[in-house]
């Protein structure tokens, strides 16, 4: 779906942001953008939807190389949240914001407003439609700010830190829509800081450093190396470092599922004589 | 279009310079004082500061004279932070547009403060005001303030130059030969500036009602 | 990016030797030259100091592009100029052109303020553009210009980089939702920009005068002029001598 | 420290955001404060140092009624670390910015660069002095809006959401600098949505719920109440969840730490006739 080759970008005045990236992002998935702040996850990701045009190197998204003249396909393709929702909300009151979007896709005015009914809802922002944008809280904005995007129905959606200031009920609630989304069809790329939370939801994990893909691939290959996690200023999911005490393990688990499991068996083995542990 | 650099005769230039230092004086000793009071306002006013920057430097050709005209935005600043304010800020942006883009100048400032910044200011937010005491609705008293100082800026640019450059011709004459080649271009941007004016003042009316007590939009 | 404004050479190049010298003396060169070009009856004084503008900023080796854009308003104007005084100015009539008489006497006037013209703006622009806004305040505070006019300066310079950057910002999120993909969008999309904007720059510039008092509100990137250096001391002296020159060459009406 | 008491504020056309909020921070505490986006976290802190004032009730910080008239004595003793970096920092370079501060104290230039120089380094952006504030990246700017109140070194602290967007060891370093500076005397207070953070930091905890203290008290206490967290939209840590296991739990662990410690209690108890579990 997306394909990107070898892409190089440096800000006017500014050394380079990126340095040759190449990454393969296939249908259907959802791949977690990760590395260090600076390391150049937000200024890839816009290069996804045309706000940013590489000088050299190039991004296909769908079949569609990405240009100026591109720009409105691809983003009827591309839903794009930005890391701060001051840079995207604009419009008067909170509705008229998640109305934005469907209404240029050319929809009737009865599936715009349903549309942004449902986002509202989905993000739990639904009580306060007729807010004006300044009179709300920083985490309401980014709420919002994701609504706007969700009510598009994009087939590719592309996050940059979309949990980022959520209480942890909203950011369970938003990793859940985008699991369900991405389970029908829609391709998610989300840069995002969180390691405790990316082995929950993500299978492709790519790894940026200084402004280089540091690497990219199954979720357990990257995080099997803790030696580039610490350099890409990253550490193990908190579970994983809970399972330091049983230095034989050879596979460490990432998620609290994972861990429960694993504990079972490691209390199963050793009580074996005697009564399988817990429930 | 402000009076550029080098046209005026120095005494004319000079002369001009007397009325505008006396209007900017009182309008930057409010302005301290505003600013002492309320420090929260220096947003605004640097805000309404680069506002007239940009609207006063739209270049729109006018056709045949080699000349441009463009909006004012100094009635809108009048209506919302008062005149005097206005005249200070409307002084700021024309010497900034003079160092950025020679739109102005140096000598000729006195010349462009009384006719954009006093003259846009102060009849546009005197019809502002008469209109509100008449009972026009918010956005038709502004609006028409707009109108008004837009119009009567480019009156007074036109008084200027035709003092200048009146050579034998009667001075009547040429200002109104000159006003009159501004008005092909400059009627459809007062039309502009009305409607431009009338809408954010009542879109700042409507979506922040609590700011109009800091706007001090006056009824 | 509250911050794109603060950048203080947003329009001056910084390079270039011009851009060294202590902005208190460009300030007052640039006043000894605008007025001897106000004196001067003659084309000769404007011809010198137009061309030793051009000079000053062909040796700054600054970007002609944008020097060349800088002085088309003056330029576009002087064109009004002549074609006004041909007709206004009187002397012997050369033609007609419809109810117009036109005149050479007036028409050499009117290139003659042309010329005044286009000098002046060179003066003007050299200084702009080589002096960094933040400096020519400090001079101007030197200079005893009151502290709200100085203030003010900054201000609308500040928000000037605000608006623009907010502009950008708030366009950037419209196009990404479609917000310009047709001409009718677009048209909705400036109206709602243009609303937003004014706002939005509000509510942003409200909030870091805030966070300024929280850190003491003192002047931003406060500093003040070095004593003038030997280049400083050459730039004003050789200005003097030239507008001393050029005061006598113009109350003689020397020249053409 | 910090008395706040019976504070209620409504925004100019808003409801109420505060209803009643009585608190006390005791120097030398760190008070983590937490609830759901919009519950009135940052609207209570913005009255710690001013910048809100509230129309009933009083916050006194060390003594002084928090009031116009004494902003500056209380900004001299309270640091301000706002939730969006992009309202905090305005000056032309990241090094202007940090300096600003310490200038305004009134220090002299050479302890203003050390000064400057020190807080840098502290939140990692040492190698980023001469950059224009608008080249940084979002997580750059949070960290300079950090660097930017340590340099003043306040006495009290408060912090709005400082570790959303900074990477996972940027965190940690940032943790770590304020658990000494609070060690160190100084009063800290923290928004924060990070309930893995928590446990780890702070001692004290305030659960904020549509403007009014749902629950203030030890750590301990206030995550020992499963059903309220659920009401503020909080969770418990995961490390915490994982524990669900052995339901005969009567005291969940909060931290990795205490999980370590727990889990090898546990083993060593069910084996306690063979061999004690790992290290
Ligand atoms: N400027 C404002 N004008 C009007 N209402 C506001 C304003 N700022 C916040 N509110 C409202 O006040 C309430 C409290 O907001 P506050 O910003 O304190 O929440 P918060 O706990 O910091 O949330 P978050 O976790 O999202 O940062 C919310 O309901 C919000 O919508
Ligand atoms: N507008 C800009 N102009 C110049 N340089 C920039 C700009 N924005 C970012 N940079 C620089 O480019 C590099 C990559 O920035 P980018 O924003 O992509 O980082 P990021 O990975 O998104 O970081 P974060 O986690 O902090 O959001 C950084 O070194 C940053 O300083
Ligand atoms: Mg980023
Ligand atoms: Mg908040």
């Amino acid at each position: 779906m997306i394909r990107i080759d070898d892409l190089h970008y440096a800000y006017p005045g500014g050394a380079a942001a990126l340095d040759g990236v190449s990454l393969r992002v296939p249908p259907g998935s959802f791949l977690a953008l990760m590395g260090a702040n600076g390391s150049g996850k937000s200024t890839l990701l816009k290069h996804i939807n045309g706000l940013l045009i590489s000088q050299t190197g190039g991004v296909t998204v769908g079949g569609v190389a990405v240009s100026r003249q591109t720009f409105d396909e691809v983003n009827g393709t591309v839903g794009f949240v930005f890391q701060d929702p001051n840079d995207q909300i604009f419009a008067p009151t909170v509705f008229d914001d998640i109305c934005y979007g469907p209404r240029n896709l050319g929809l009737d005015e009865r599936e715009v407003e349903a549309r942004a009914r449902e986002a509202a809802a989905q993000v739990g922002i639904a009580d306060l439609l007729e807010r004006p944008i300044h009179h709300l809280s920083y985490g309401q904005k980014k709420r919002l700010s994701i609504a706007g995007v969700l009510a598009m129905e994009p087939r590719v959606l592309v996050l940059d830190e979309p949990t980022a200031s959520l209480d942890p009920m909203g950011e369970a609630r938003l990793m859940r829509i985008l699991l369900q989304l991405n389970k029908g069809g829609m391709t998610v790329v989300m840069a995002t800081h969180d390691v405790d939370l990316v082995p929950l939801y993500a299978e492709q994990v790519c790894l940026l450093r200084k402004g280089k893909v540091a690497v990219q691939g199954r979720l357990r290959e990257v995080f099997g190396d803790p030696e580039l996690i610490e350099r890409c200023h990253l550490r193990l999911p908190r579970v994983a470092s809970l399972f330091d005490i049983f230095p034989d393990l050879t596979e460490l688990p990432l998620t609290v599922g994972m861990a429960r499991r694993k504990l079972e068996e490691l209390m199963a083995e050793r009580l074996a004589p005697t009564e399988p542990a817990g429930r | 279009m402000h009076i550029p650099e080098g046209l005026l005769p120095i005494d004319q230039a000079a002369g001009w310079y007397v009325p505008a230092m006396a209007f900017l004086g009182a309008g930057l000793a409010k302005l301290k004082r505003r600013l002492k009071e309320q420090p929260s306002s220096r947003p605004l006013v640097g805000l309404m500061g680069a506002f007239v920057f940009v609207v006063s430097l739209m270049p729109v050709p006018v056709p045949g004279l080699g000349t441009v005209s463009h909006p004012c935005g100094t009635p809108l600043a009048a209506i919302l932070l008062g005149p005097f304010t206005a005249v200070a800020l409307g002084a700021v942006a024309l010497l900034l547009q003079a160092l950025f883009f020679a739109h102005g100048g140096i000598s000729s400032w006195g010349a462009n403060i009384l006719s954009m910044a006093v003259g846009g200011s102060f009849v546009g937010y005197g019809v502002y005001w008469l209109m509100r005491r008449l009972g026009a609705g918010l956005g038709l008293a502004a609006g028409l303030g707009g109108l008004a100082g837009d119009i009567v800026t480019y009156a007074i640019t036109s008084f200027q130059l035709a003092l200048a450059l009146h050579g034998q011709e009667s001075i009547a004459a040429t200002w109104l030969a000159a006003f009159g080649s501004f008005m092909p271009t400059q009627i459809p941007l007062a039309i502009a500036e009305l409607f431009f004016t009338s809408g954010v003042v009542v879109f700042v009316a409507k979506r922040r009602a609590d700011l109009l007590g800091g706007l001090e939009v006056q009824p | 990016m509250s911050g794109a404004h603060h950048n203080s050479d947003g329009f001056a190049w910084s390079s270039s030797f011009l851009a060294r010298i202590d902005p208190r003396v460009k300030l007052a060169a640039v006043a000894g030259f605008l007025c001897v070009n106000l004196l001067a009856r003659t084309a000769l004084v404007p011809a010198v100091i137009a061309a030793a503008m051009v000079l000053l900023m062909l040796a700054s080796r600054a970007p002609y592009r944008r020097q060349l854009l800088m002085i088309a308003f003056p330029s576009t104007f002087a064109i009004f100029v002549v074609a006004s005084q041909t007709v206004f100015h009187g002397g012997s009539v050369f033609a007609t052109l419809g109810p117009f008489d036109l005149h050479r006497d007036g028409m050499l006037h009117g290139l003659f303020l042309s010329l005044r013209i286009v000098a002046g703006g060179l003066v003007v622009v050299v200084l702009g553009v080589s002096t960094p806004l933040n400096r020519l305040c400090l001079a101007l505070k030197w200079f005893r210009a009151p502290a709200t006019f100085v203030e003010v300066i900054q201000l609308t310079y500040r928000y000037l980089f605000d608006m623009r950057a907010e502009f950008f910002r708030m366009r950037d999120a419209q196009r990404s939702r479609l917000g310009w993909s047709s001409a009718r969008h677009g048209l909705a999309s400036s109206r709602m920009l243009g609303g937003a904007l004014f706002l939005d720059v509000y509510e942003r510039g409200l909030r870091s005068a805030e966070a300024m008092r929280c850190r003491g509100a003192g002047p931003v990137a406060a500093g003040s002029l070095p004593r003038l250096s030997r280049l400083d001391l050459g730039a004003a002296l050789a200005s003097a001598a030239l507008v001393m020159v050029l005061a006598v060459a113009a109350l003689m009406a020397v020249g053409p």
